[in-house]
Formats: C-alpha cells, structure tokens, sequence
C-alpha cells in the first residue's frame, strides 16, 4: 500500500526531506506508521490524513497523504 | 479572508478587506517577531506551514466568527519563511459595528489560530535554533 | 504619546510610535465612523474636544497603563472636526512582549478615553443633528 | 470677580458663542455659576475649573476658568 508521507518543522529536519512515498503493509494505522519510519517516540505527535485531523489509530488507505503534526507554533 | 503568504504582510492591505460603512469599530492584531525568548536573545524567526490544511483551518475560524459575530468581518494572513525581528508574522483584523463584537472576535481568531492552524516556528539564536510549541 | 487631531488619523504613524524590537504583539484600535446608529442612517460626525483637558486625562490613561503593564507602550490619538463615514475618529495603539497584555491594556484605554476624555461627537442625518453621549 | 467661562458640544451651540467672561458675585459654586448663566437645567452636567473636574458645590475664584461638562461622547 502506498502512501505520501510529509513532514514539517522538527521531522522535516531529522528525515532530511519534506515529503517521500511510503509503501506500508495493508492495515496499518497512523501511529504504527510514524512508529515504522523510525520517528522519535517522545514527540507528542498528531496526524492528519488528507489534511484532516485523525486519531493515531485510524487505518491508513492506498494513496492517503499522511502528516504527522508536531507541536504547532503558529501565530 | 484567509491567506498564507512568504512576503511581508501589510497591515492597511489586510484592513482594507475588511473595510465596510456599517463598522464602527476595526481592530488590527499584528503578532511581531521578537527579539528575546525565555531570556534568550532571538536572532531572527522563520516559519513553516503545511498550506492546504492551515488555509482550510483559517477558513474554518472565519466560519466560526461569522456565526458567532454576524455582522463581523475577518481577514488573516500568517506569514511564512524567514521573518526579521520587528516583523509581523500574522496579521488579524476585525471590523464590526461595536468595538465589544471587535475585541471578541479578534481575540478568537487569535487563540484558535494559535491552538489549531498547522504553522511551525523556528527561532535562530546566536549558538543555535529551536522549534518553539505555543503554550497549550 | 497622546494627541489630538484635525487632519485624517494614520493608523501606521501611530503604530511607529509604539514599535520595539521586544514587542511580540501590536493591537491597534480603529474607532471608525459609522453610517447608522440606533436605526438612523448617519451621514457625517463631528467631533469637539476641550484639548488642553482632553489631552491631560489622556496623558493620566497612558501613565496608567504603563503603571499596570510596564512593558507596554501606548500612543492614542483622537480626531477632532468633521469626520466621514469610515474614517477613524480615535488610534489606540498598544505594543507589548504579549498578546494577552496587548488587548488587556487597549481595551483599558478605550473603556477609559470613552468615559473619561472630554470630547463630543454630534451625528448629521438628513434630517437634522444630535449630540450622542457614550454610554456609561 | 471675573470667571472665563467655556462652552462646549450642544451648550455651545445654545449660547452661540465657545468662550465667554462672565463676572460673578463673590462665593459662588461652579452649579450656582450655572444656573445664573441659564443653562438648561435638564442637561446632566459635570464640572471642570483650570481644567480639573470637581464637584457642583466647588468655590469659583477670580481668573478661574470654568467649563461645564455635557455628557461626553468620544471614541
């Protein structure tokens, strides 16, 4: 199954890049995925998928774009 | 009016979206880059945003005051990119018929802005950077 | 800093006033002229300020607010003579280190010019003038 | 003794005039000044000499300069 992965601010930096596609085994959720691509465990992390916000447990779809959502700083 | 944009904001370009006869009251809110945090010295800031889902966020906010404050208008524009210090990196402005409904509202766009729109930010020091969460 | 005008208030002169490389947040207050008021359709105010007066009790607002947020700067400015609808008849412009303190010390001078500053304002419609007195 | 006495907003337009000197009899209150002069009654006033506000019952001096306070509508 593959998926858009994009990453912003802090991830942006530790993966080196801002977006890659993914191929994750079928039935797999968000927070297994950010846990699969080796992503630090001790960010409080939130995930939106086709930039909605989603709970770590929903089940991830072919050709999703997932993004995990650090701790926002805007304004 | 919502928008996302990597060149200075002008305040009076945002007002003017705003502008209307039946308002007595406009309120500009303009969050600035600043040059200390938790006593440190900030050199510069620099923004970043997934674009898609913070332009729908914003949309969502203006929705939420124009429901709650009818005969209010809002514009906002967050910035992106390296902002100097001094610089504006959002810009809030509300036009309504009574300074009350304009205070309210901009305080609104504020906090929620703050709480939900995906912008991260990025302050350079003079021995490093740091990505800063805002205080929940 | 304080004034009193008859020339067109600009907003951005009065925001200069009040700029710092430590402020993270600048709120400015637009009092505008409004076509209606109590279901009437307004046309043009006037305002008329007893200055010398009007210029100290907003001096005092000022010292008070920098007395209750010390890291802020406050500049207001009303206008005086005929004003057009949506035209600003009073700028309140407050910098502070943050947001919180911005619309804490903005709300305080308008709630206190409005009741304190000795200035009238008169509202013309088509058919005639009156005095309108703020609300206490 | 002689008061300069200001008039503002609708008490300038009443008397036609924004400025005038009025003498009085010694030992009169700010509101004594005010009723003498025949201002309308009605109009809820405050008081102002050398442009502090005081109260109704506040002794006039030579040379003060008083000014009568409609109901103010600035903002």
């Amino acid at each position: 199954m593959n998926v858009v992965v994009r990453y912003f601010a802090r991830l942006r930096e530790l993966k080196g890049c801002s977006e890659e596609s993914c191929t994750f085994p079928a039935a797999i959720t968000a927070a297994a995925a950010y846990a699969a691509l080796g992503l630090p465990a001790e960010l409080p992390i939130a995930f939106a998928v086709n930039q909605e916000r989603v709970s770590g447990d929903t089940l991830l779809r072919e050709g999703d774009e997932l993004v995990f959502l650090p701790p926002i700083g805007g304004g | 009016m919502v928008g996302i944009t990597s060149e200075p904001i002008e305040p009076r370009a945002i007002e003017a979206k705003v502008e209307s006869p039946e308002h007595g009251a406009i309120l500009t809110f303009s969050g600035v880059a600043r040059n200390h945090h938790q006593g440190k010295s900030v050199d510069h800031l620099y923004y970043e945003a997934y674009e898609p889902m913070a332009l729908a966020e914003m949309g969502k906010i203006e929705a939420e005051i124009l429901e709650r404050w009818p005969a209010a208008r809002v514009a906002m524009v967050h910035r992106t990119g390296t902002v100097a210090i001094g610089e504006p990196s959002v810009v809030i402005c509300v036009g309504a018929a009574h300074r009350v409904e304009a205070y309210e509202a901009s305080r609104y766009a504020i906090e929620e802005l703050k709480a939900r729109v995906p912008v991260w930010k990025r302050e350079t020091y003079a021995d490093g950077t740091a990505w800063i969460a805002n205080r929940s």
